[in-house]
């Protein structure tokens, strides 16, 4: 069966408090031509609790960030429950959803496309205070100044304009903007992923000390596992439109319940010399399927190490379950994944 | 068999001479594998272009020289240049979908390297394009040499650009940042792709990434570039083990890696690259470094050996860092906060007179140092601050400060890499 | 030829009907309820007018009319001209239409050509004074009107061959000389093509130049290089091929722009094609002929839209539909 | 050589190499600081204003009243009197080519403005809201770039009838689709970018994101647009002038004097060289500084 018919209340349930976000069998189908649609998120289902950061890991074209757009209603879901702070806003429509903007801010991965290249970095941060009518004149400036301090830019460069900034710091502003209107939720869209080594680690550090100061809960969405495991408590892994596997960050370097999170942990460099000399790569076979047309069953069965394919693997599609305390995966095998990957 | 000499590249723009490349000597030795690492900006790929002398306007190589089996490439015509281009050493490129040309067949266009070449007999060119593709593992060889770029996935695309790359044989591959555009899984297959070619064919390796992880993987000897400069070099197990310029060591200490078993805190590194138009003076790293000493302010260090077979361009190198530096301060990564050596006196001689000066005299003191508030910003916040509180007029400057000659010049500097 | 190409022809062609039908009804409908047509004279009076405008079927509702315009278009007549008494209007069309695409082609191949070796040319030699040269020269193209490039080609020639010059045009300025069917002289052809292309020409140098310097920054020209290859099939094989892309974009403007120009040039040269043809049905009132020709014209930029989109799928093969 | 901490920095800033004291410019006085680069361009800013100034001048005084008939022979040939001659009314051809000014400029500047007004609407209706409305404008501005255009106005003008209000209706009626198009266009791209994502995540309505962020946005090539949308305006103007459609007569106008021209070429050829030129250098000038214009908006060219 599919993970929709997951116990909505359930789903790796959170260790202790109430979840901020419960996200329930959320679907987004897009049109491409005639009879087409890509499933680009197809059926997840997960809960955030206040606080922590939840990360989001896989390769391009497996709907993480599709998934982060869905979670803050930037696009309409297909179906599907975004329960947000007790809210459904995916039955929220117009000033509504918009009031509910205030709690729930992302961050976008290309520093040079977020900003509008047409308006001083002051203005920007500004922006989502004037949307709501919170601050004017002498306190706006002040607060946008604030902003600019805590995250480590010059509090003058307020009437400067995106262009003169480096990557690293019009990231910066992009937090700042999502900052201002003290939101409990950010999703970070891939925020380091087009920086520098040296930078990225800057920015790391600087939202791991807001969250702090801020109380701020994360989503975050990348592609690079070492980050995400980093920077989160927990990890989910996603594959063409599914969650195949959440585990705590602690234990998923240890040990993987599904063979996908195992073959991209196989393949990920470590800057050590000796380890990366006895490393043993998982070869994965293929290329990764089209979302238009994906594989029946398991979707990871055609490029599996393990998969009975034909067999069950290619006739059912493993459910989300718990394999371990806290730990999820969709794989009918996951007990032979630790002997036989 | 490749030994690069005091190479200096520079791309002369309406801002100024951005220097990309400056003073830089490796070499290469028959079947090895080298890693060029750095930043973006850091000059690594324009030092591998200029190998094969594809830098381009306004770009030239303004000194230095290029043995390859000892003929020097900057001294030979575009016609000699190109025979050894693709024949003697070939390149691959970041992206494989804008580095294959969308309107021909990618069969088309393995064969039309081997063309431009009179290594491959003619009879045998199009038996060899199938061949070299299964050979960098293509499924369907046969068919898929009809294909367009658009049709082939990511990594396919790679895997054509290196089938393209070997096709005479070559006995250097330069790879820039092969696997950058790459999912993990795919950069994987490739990197594994290239260490079998290695081997197997004796093919020499230069390996141009930010990736550290890719290096370890890969190569056996590594050069660290930034600002253009290298800063350190030597063998990779060496460097990855103990490495001695502080921006090596603050680069592999900010990485998050996969393995590691508790979260720590990244060490970061402060600040940004230097504007390669006016980079500081001393060593470029001195802005950032947290090991700084009073030297490194006036006085740029030589590329000295730091152990056997293993260079560095530092003054303070991480072992005397070690030695002399209080250990619990060695984790704070703020520039100067390890040896606590503050930017020449002057500044602060500047900013204490500024304070005693007039209001007018003082934005007329800015305006002919356009680099002094750039300074103060970073180095002197509190005194800005308060300088702002004494004139508020000079808050306007900050922001609309005139500097006629540094327009533009991020940009460019972007292009330039 | 793929189901995908077969879909998106039909849905062209759907267009052009479409387009055909509108523009047709719209032309239609407009002249008709205009004040005044060409039996309007001192000649006709009353009951005469009556009948002549009965015999024509001017008398009826204009939808009606208009059906029995269309019922005969379908069959391929296009009705009688009410100038040139009874005189067919397809035929003479037809006739007319042959004169106005040699004088057409011409320009295009002027166009084209001259343009795409000017826009190459200046691209190559960018910031030197051939490219300076080339451009300018481009924007005088797309600046001076095509009837003040035809009165100073006359002009010239009248400067330089007087009396041959006269033969051809002397007389020829505002009087149709009896030319039928083709015209077979190149020299005759020559001045007309030139005025007319010249104007696009300028166009097609500027969008090729364009092209060609983004083309030359592309990463696939720096692998052409780094592969070892002649600078030479760098330019024509790897550069030009990829240039010719967003030429093709605006082939189909351009044949737009050549057929209103060509009104005015064959005004002006006197040349018997549909653009002389349609400014004369227009001034007097013989608005049969004037929604005759106008379907004609649009016919043949559907068409030439049509052929335009399928180059496309010839010179760059990502492009499917 | 100092081995311990002394007082480490306050406060954590960026050090910014030299990008901090750069020039303080938005994208604007970038562009205009380029535009003025541009020798060309401005040499065609110098005399557009010229122009406009003889316009202006030709409201009150000009030599001779443009209309009178006889203040001169037939034909006469430029002297002192009359500097451009006389055409066959023998009307003097300067006070003519003056007011004829008044109408080039009207008839470029006022199809720019209706071209302006009508393609912006239509663009950005058909941009934002996409779908079935999308569809109809498109099919719509499929149609019009099926028609030849000079024909569609020619065809206008006979309908409307020859005012100067109605010529312009009937050249903006055959070029909106260009500009319509690009408006669309760009609504669609900019409204896919990431900085209007972040603006509706940041709570921004829809008013706001249209008119606060994607119209500035789409500024620089709607202008660039209209200002090349006055060249062709001016040419088809003169074309409909020069078949005898033009503003109706005795009004001057360049278009309508070449036509004059032309068909006096056999006895004299003043009277077709003076509005020519004044023509070929007017749509010149209005080329070269469009051309500026989008070099100077358009950050690809930049050098």
């Amino acid at each position: 069966m599919s993970s929709a018919t997951l116990p909505a209340s359930t789903p790796q349930a959170a260790p202790a408090g109430e979840p901020l976000l419960r996200v329930v069998d959320v679907k987004k189908h897009f049109n491409v031509g005639v009879a087409a649609t890509v499933k680009a998120v197809d059926g997840v289902s997960f809960e955030v609790r206040e606080g922590e950061t939840l990360g989001l890991v896989g390769e391009s074209g497996c709907g993480k960030s599709t998934l982060g757009r869905l979670v803050t209603q930037l696009i309409p879901v297909t179906s599907g429950e975004v329960v947000f702070n007790g809210v459904d806003l995916t039955k929220l429509r117009g000033e509504r959803l918009r009031q509910q903007r205030k709690q729930l801010q992302i961050i976008f991965q290309d520093p040079y496309a977020s900003l509008d290249p047409r308006m001083t970095i002051g203005d920007i941060i500004a922006e989502p205070l004037m949307n709501f009518g919170l601050l004017r004149g002498r306190q706006k400036d002040a607060k946008v100044q604030e902003l600019l301090k805590v995250v480590g830019l010059n509090p003058y460069f307020n009437n400067r304009y995106p262009h003169e900034f480096s990557g690293g710091q019009r990231q910066r502003i992009g937090i700042a903007r999502a900052l201002a209107l003290n939101p409990k939720l950010i999703v970070c869209d891939e925020p380091v992923s087009a920086l520098d080594v040296s930078i990225q680690a800057q920015i790391i550090n600087l939202l791991e000390d807001l969250q702090k100061e801020f109380h701020l809960t994360y989503i975050f969405i990348a592609h690079d596992l070492s980050v995400v495991r980093h920077i989160s408590e927990r990890v989910m892994v996603m594959y063409l439109g599914k969650v195949v596997e959440v585990s705590p960050s602690e234990e998923l370097y240890l040990s993987q319940e599904h063979p996908y999170t195992k073959a991209l942990l196989s393949a990920i460099p470590v800057p050590d010399p000796r380890i990366e000399s006895q490393r043993r790569l998982i070869e994965l076979q293929g290329e990764i399927p089209s979302p238009i047309n994906p594989p029946s069953g398991c979707r990871f069965h055609t490029r599996c190490p393990i998969a009975r394919a034909p067999g069950i693997c290619a006739d059912q599609e493993p459910p989300l379950e718990e394999k371990a305390p806290g730990r999820w995966a969709a794989c009918h095998f996951s007990d032979e994944v630790r002997t036989k990957v | 068999m490749l030994e690069v000499k005091h190479l200096s590249t520079s791309f002369f723009t309406d801002d100024g001479e951005v220097k990309a490349v400056r003073d830089v000597t490796f070499d290469l030795f028959p079947g090895e594998t080298l890693g060029i690492v750095g930043e973006s900006g850091c000059g690594k790929s324009v030092t591998a272009m200029s190998v094969l002398g594809l830098v381009q306007r306004p770009g030239k190589i303004v000194g230095g020289q290029i043995l390859f089996k000892d003929r020097d490439l900057t001294k030979l015509n575009s016609e000699e240049l190109r025979q050894i281009r693709g024949r003697d050493i070939a390149m691959i490129f970041q992206d494989p979908l804008s580095s294959l040309n969308p309107v021909l067949r990618v069969g088309f266009q393995i064969d039309e390297a081997m063309f431009a070449h009179d290594k491959i007999a003619k009879e045998d060119v199009p038996e060899r394009g199938v061949n070299l593709l299964k050979q960098v593992r293509v499924p369907d060889a046969q068919r898929r040499v009809k294909d367009y770029p658009h049709q082939f996935s990511g990594g396919m695309r790679q895997r054509a650009m290196i089938a393209m790359g070997l096709s005479n044989r070559p006995e250097l591959l330069i790879a820039d940042e092969p696997t950058t555009a790459l999912d993990v899984t795919v950069q994987a297959q490739i990197l594994e792709l290239l260490r079998d070619l290695n081997q197997e064919m004796g093919t020499s390796i230069i390996l141009i990434t930010h990736n550290l992880g890719v290096v370890a993987g890969l190569c056996k000897r590594v050069v660290v570039m930034y600002a253009g400069e290298i800063v350190e070099e030597g063998p990779v197990e060496q460097i990855f083990e103990s490495p001695q310029h502080p921006y090596t060591w603050s680069l592999l200490r900010s990485l998050p890696r996969v393995d590691e078993k508790r979260h720590e805190r990244l060490k970061s590194i402060e600040g940004l690259p230097p504007d390669l138009i006016a980079p500081p003076p001393g060593c470029k790293f001195n802005p950032r470094c947290p090991f700084r000493i009073e030297k490194c302010f006036s006085e740029d260090p030589p590329l000295e050996m730091v152990g056997t077979a293993q260079q560095a361009k530092c003054w303070v190198t991480m072992k005397r860092a070690y030695a002399e530096m209080n250990a619990a301060t060695i984790t704070d990564t703020r520039p100067g906060a390890a040896s606590g050596v503050r930017p020449p006196a002057e500044l602060l001689q500047v900013v204490a007179d500024l304070r005693t000066l007039e209001e007018p005299e003082v934005l007329e003191t800015l305006a002919e140092n356009p680099q002094l508030l750039e300074q103060m910003v970073s180095e002197e916040p509190a005194a800005l601050e308060q300088l702002v509180a004494d004139h508020p007029a000079v808050a306007e400057k900050l922001v609309t400060e005139e500097t006629a000659a540094a327009v533009d010049g991020a940009a460019e500097d972007e292009k330039s890499e | 030829m793929t189901r995908g190409t077969l879909i998106y022809i039909g849905q062209r062609v759907l267009l052009i009907v479409v387009t055909l039908l509108v523009v047709s009804f719209g032309v239609f409908a407009a002249v008709h309820s205009l004040p005044g047509n060409a039996f309007i004279s001192e000649h006709l009076h009353g009951a005469a007018l009556a009948s002549v405008l009965h015999q024509y079927g001017l008398d009826q509702p204009i939808p009606i009319q208009y059906w029995n315009f269309l019922k005969g278009a379908i069959h391929g007549d296009l009705g009688n001209s009410f100038v040139i008494q009874g005189e067919a209007i397809t035929p003479l069309v037809l006739r007319e239409l042959s004169v106005s695409m040699e004088l057409g082609g011409a320009a295009l191949i002027i166009t084209v050509g001259l343009g795409m070796l000017f826009g190459v040319i200046a691209a190559m030699r960018q910031n030197t004074w051939v490219d300076y040269l080339l451009t300018t020269i481009a924007v005088i193209g797309y600046s001076v009107p095509s009837f003040v490039l035809a009165t100073l080609g006359i002009l010239l020639f009248a400067l330089a061959l007087p009396d041959w010059t006269f033969s051809l045009f002397g007389t020829a300025i505002g009087y149709p000389l009896r030319w039928q069917g083709t015209y077979g002289d190149i020299v005759q052809l020559s001045l007309p093509a030139i005025a007319l292309g010249f104007y696009t020409s300028g166009q097609v140098t500027r969008i090729t130049r364009a092209a060609m310097l983004d083309v030359v920054q592309q990463d696939y020209i720096r692998t052409a290089r780094a592969k070892g290859l002649k600078s030479r099939v760098v330019t024509i094989r790897h550069a030009l091929r990829n240039a010719m892309v967003p030429v093709t974009s605006i082939l189909g403007p351009l044949v737009v722009s050549i057929i209103a120009g060509s009104v005015i040039i064959e005004n002006i040269f006197g040349i018997p094609g549909l653009g002389k043809e349609f400014v004369r049905s227009i001034t007097s009132h013989d608005y049969n002929v004037t929604v005759g020709v106008f379907t004609i014209y649009t016919l043949l930029i559907g068409v030439a839209n049509l052929g335009v989109d399928l180059l496309y799928t010839v010179i760059d093969p990502r492009i499917r539909y | 050589m100092a081995t311990t901490i002394t007082a480490p920095p306050t406060t954590v800033t960026e050090y910014a190499g030299g990008t901090l004291a750069r020039e303080q410019v938005s994208l604007w006085r970038d562009g205009w600081r380029r535009l003025r680069r541009n020798k060309l361009a401005l040499a065609a800013v110098v005399y557009l204003g010229l122009l406009v100034v003889v316009a202006v001048i030709a409201f009150f005084w000009t030599p001779y009243k443009p209309n009178a008939i006889g203040t001169c022979d037939t034909y006469a040939v430029p002297s002192g009197a009359h500097p451009f001659g006389c055409d066959e009314l023998g009307r003097d051809s300067l006070s003519r080519l003056m007011v004829g000014t008044q109408v080039s400029l009207a008839e470029g500047v006022g199809t720019a403005i209706i071209v302006l007004v009508v393609g912006v609407t239509v663009g950005l209706i058909a941009g934002y809201f996409r779908g079935t409305v999308d569809a109809v404008i498109s099919l719509i501005i499929n149609i019009f770039y099926g028609i030849p255009a000079l024909l569609v106005a020619l065809v206008l003008v006979v309908v409307l009838g020859q005012g100067l209000l109605n010529i312009m209706i009937a050249i903006s009626a055959t070029i909106w689709m260009d500009m319509a198009r690009l408006v669309r266009g760009q609504t669609l791209s900019l409204r896919e970018r990431e900085f209007i994502e972040a603006a509706r995540a940041s709570g921004a309505k829809s008013g706001k994101i249209l008119f606060g962020h994607i119209f500035p946005n789409a500024m620089g090539p709607i202008i660039v647009q209209a200002t090349f949308v006055i060249p062709i305006a001016i040419l088809t103007g003169a074309f409909l002038s020069f078949l005898g459609l033009g503003v109706p007569p005795p009004q001057a106008d360049w278009g309508g004097m070449a036509s004059e021209g032309v068909a006096a070429i056999r006895y004299v050829t003043h009277i077709v060289t003076f509005p020519s030129i004044a023509l070929s250098v007017t749509l010149l000038a209005f080329n070269f500084f469009g051309d500026g214009l989008r070099d100077a908006f358009d950050p690809r060219q930049k050098r």
